[in-house]
């Protein structure tokens, strides 16, 4: 994979100039680092929502900064979490006053992180909440969902965030609904070829030319287990098959699925899987109120795929479909 | 005897052992995790070179220069651990030039007490906490005429054979359950790799 | 490159169905022609905007029907032509009864069959006007700038047709005002990594691992010249250099521009070339007013990516910023 | 004499050589285009195949199968001027079973009308239309006797080495301008190719 970059060192630098470059009513650059991100009009008197992580996975996760998403975020180096200190400033700048609520993954490095910054901020007077998204079912089993990694299913904790504090919702209730979105969330994953860490320069895994990786992490962590590349429709009953097991939905369930793209894998592959994802849930009588298909949480040019579903109820519901602005996420 | 001299020959040692294991460090990484930790060890071990001219007599600068130096350059957990344990060292030696015996002791129990803090480890997760606990127990076994580089060979050794067929507990490995049994944990493998260069 | 694929005579059957399935607020099947795709809520009174091409190319050409964009769309199979049948029907599905402006892109196949399908539906009552998109710098000289191939240029030509037309604008006039916006619009490309057609099942070309080609078209025809891989800077300059030579923009201009993947190059890249495509403008005091970065018309996983370029007067820009509905434009 | 079951056996024939060729053929339109000429023709041609059990005597019902055939599988500018082409002959062979020299003339005339005024292009451009002009050339020029397989074999190879140092002025290929001088047109190329089948 040849990249149309300058040297590596600056890969992240220059790819954050870009977005801010390129969209200047949506994102502004931090006045006091230039590794955080923040909505170019202020919001006030509302919860701050706040993110950060590693680059290499945009949208994820500077990209969701907006009216109804992020306030601001910590962008760190290529699949490695932001500093305390470009964290702690994050917090600062996605404060508009009522506390702020931290929204990251579920990663060593990014929750240590995050907890330092929001003691160093409660010693300013940020009073913080945070949600470690862990929505990755192959990451720990279901007893262990708090070990979880966060992958595709960030974007709609986002969402939910971001819109329940637009509404004027308090920290503490911004928090229970971000929550709930994430006890209501299970994504699912496939590797079907490795992406090249731009300082590396080779493939972080090899698969052969006939295998696949379920579970596999968006940053080339292994999965649960190698299998054989089958048809799409095989392969999604099978991921749909590990999502049931995991997470009972009835009947009269509703939910919005996200079929994600981890790079190179095309948009007419995702309609596949998802034509195929809708008939299964469909044959359940489980209704899909709205499904998300595109590149929304990627690791470089990885290809593959995954697949999330958030269970909706009436609160999840209005929040997910709540107006917002940002160029990653249409209404 | 501990002070900057040594300081800076270990780190410098430790930068050199750091560029021959990259390979092997990220390799070992990758078969659980995502194969970075040959990157983390390595990026900081260079930024720590890097401002090496500016360290001082006073221990404690240049161990708050070391954490600095794994702030900026890691995202991993590993990175983010040893920087916050370079930070509360540094807390620990304001003023000291030197360190005997008993403050290496103590370096390795707030190194021990910051990795349980922060990464919520047990002793017994199969991680670079269990490395530091033999060194510890062997410091505080051999107080006379210590050579401090056989004693962290061996420890970080003995800490790798005694947790052969035991599960990792903690981080990405955690997943590969009856997998990690056969694999060293790599953070504790790097110790063991890295402590060949103490003098 | 591994495809989440079932059979490959499937693909572009299957690929649609999951367009349709998972926005049926915005798409539907035509109930006379299963390659034809067209609004969920049918326009009244307006001129109707269809276009058509081949797949592999999602979201060009189907994915941009919607409010504000095309009422209709005829899909081909991969990288080929739709036929003349589906073509006319699209042509019926788009009319509402104000006329049909065809949109759509330089290649033989579809404009043959394109005039054939105006003719068939014209002995039925339909008026029908041809806008035939030629943005491709690389493809012919200026002089036969009527010769040059339509690619990432479509998407804004798409988005100016269906303001015009949604604001009340007769046949004439949508034809005028789209037909000025092609006159406005280049874009120059570079590949750097073939894709693979899924009934094929090999790259459709091989680039040496340090080589680009300047001007590579979105089916893989060669371009105007193989060089190597440089530093995106560089690039960007010598693309740019090539735009300038061919469109001459001063001082006080407005444009907008679009950095567009291939597929498989990453967004971190897209926005590293934003960025300096941005410094060169602004050093030539040209105003970018708006910048789209995404992945608007792909050739499958190829990777690669282009810059356009449409130069803005008001009702040009008034049309771009317009209401529009659609997953794949943010307004 | 041109009748059903020539026609029949020459589709079959035009398909395993279109098989044979599919490489050469993608390869060809690969220099210069998109590659996918192999593909536009072994699909027609299969397609027409899968029909060819639901030819009449009626020739012009045979022809628009044909036509309708690369109408379905081709959307390639080389599958609509030969869909267009068929159709066109279809028209005019309405209620024919059999042609004589004279329609077989009249045959390659219309395709070449079709192709002028559905491809824009005119003789000289080297395209498929050049090879029927030298085909129908030939044609005229040998009334008795005719060898119908050597005539279009030899037209066809005398129409590439009439191009060869000449621009293509048409499609795809124009923008490489000398580069095209050396190229045979992948269509022209095709027709030769596939000539070699007729009886
Ligand atoms: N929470 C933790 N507590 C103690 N040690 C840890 C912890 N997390 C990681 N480690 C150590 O760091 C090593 C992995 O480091 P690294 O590659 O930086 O992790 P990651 O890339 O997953 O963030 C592990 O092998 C382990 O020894
Ligand atoms: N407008 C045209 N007039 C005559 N022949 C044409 C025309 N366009 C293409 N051809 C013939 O078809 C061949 C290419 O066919 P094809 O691969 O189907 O084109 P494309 O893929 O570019 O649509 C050319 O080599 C040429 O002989
Ligand atoms: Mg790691
Ligand atoms: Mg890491
Ligand atoms: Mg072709
Ligand atoms: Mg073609």
């Amino acid at each position: 994979m040849k990249k149309i970059i300058n040297n590596p060192s600056d890969f992240v630098e220059e790819s954050i100039q870009g977005l801010v470059i390129s969209h200047p009513e949506i994102y502004s650059f931090a006045n006091d680092n230039q590794r955080v991100i923040k909505r170019t009009s202020k919001a006030k008197n509302k919860v701050g929502i706040v993110s950060g992580g590693g680059s290499g996975h945009l949208p994820v996760f500077t990209g969701y900064v907006g009216k109804g998403l992020l306030d601001a975020c910590a962008v760190g180096s290529v699949f490695a979490s932001p500093s305390v200190d470009q964290i702690a400033s994050a917090i600062r700048n996605g404060n508009n006053g009522s506390g702020v609520l931290c929204v990251l993954g579920n990663y060593g490095g990014d929750v240590m992180n995050f907890e330092m910054a929001c003691e160093i901020v409660k010693s300013e007077g940020i009073e913080t909440r945070m949600i470690i998204v862990s929505d990755d079912i192959a990451s720990a089993s279901n007893e262990e969902k708090l070990k979880r990694r966060g992958i595709a299913g960030l974007i709609f904790t986002f969402k939910i965030a971001g819109a329940s504090s637009e509404n004027g919702a308090s920290l503490e209730e911004v928090y229970n609904l971000t929550l709930k979105a994430n006890n209501n969330l299970r994504t699912i994953g496939v590797a079907v070829s490795s992406c090249i860490l731009p300082e590396v320069g080779k493939p972080t895994f090899e698969l052969e030319n006939d295998e696949i990786e379920i579970g596999m992490g968006i940053h080339g962590e292994p999965g649960i287990k190698r299998e054989k590349l089958r048809k799409a429709d095989l392969l999604v009953d099978d991921l749909c098959k590990i999502i049931f097991e995991d997470f009972e939905l009835s009947n009269s369930d509703k939910v919005s699925i996200m079929i994600n793209s981890l790079g190179a894998t095309p948009l007419e592959e995702l309609y596949i899987v998802s034509k195929k994802v809708n008939e299964i849930f469909s044959k359940k009588n489980i209704e899909i109120v709205k499904s998300y298909v595109g590149r929304y949480a990627t690791s470089l040019e990885m290809a593959g795929m995954s697949i999330s579903v958030l269970k909706l109820d009436d609160d999840l519901k209005k929040a997910l479909f709540d107006h917002s602005e940002c160029p990653f996420w249409i209404n | 005897m501990f002070n900057k001299l040594v300081m800076i020959d270990v780190f410098k040692n430790l930068l050199s052992k750091a560029k021959k294991s990259y390979d092997e460090f990220n390799t070992a990484d990758g078969k659980i995790g995502d194969g970075d930790l040959g990157i983390t060890i390595l990026n900081g071990l260079e930024e720590i070179n890097n401002n090496i001219d500016k360290f001082k007599d006073d221990l404690s600068i240049n161990f708050m220069l070391c954490s600095q130096a794994f702030v900026k350059k890691s995202g991993s957990s590993f990175g983010t651990l040893v920087a916050f344990a370079f930070m509360n060292i540094s807390k620990d030696l304001k003023g000291k030039n030197t360190c005997d015996h008993e403050d290496i002791i103590n370096i390795i129990n707030i190194a021990m007490e910051t990795i349980q803090e922060r990464g919520k480890t047990k002793l017994g997760d199969k991680t670079i906490l269990d490395s530091l606990s033999f060194i510890l127990n062997n410091l505080k076994a051999n107080k006379n005429n210590v050579n401090y580089s056989e004693l962290f060979k061996s420890s970080t050794k003995e800490a790798l054979d005694a947790f052969k067929g035991k599960k990792i507990l903690i981080g990405r490995a955690r997943m590969f359950e009856e997998k990690t049994k056969e694999l060293d944990d790599p953070g504790m493998l790097a110790l063991s790799k890295l402590s060949e260069v103490f003098k």
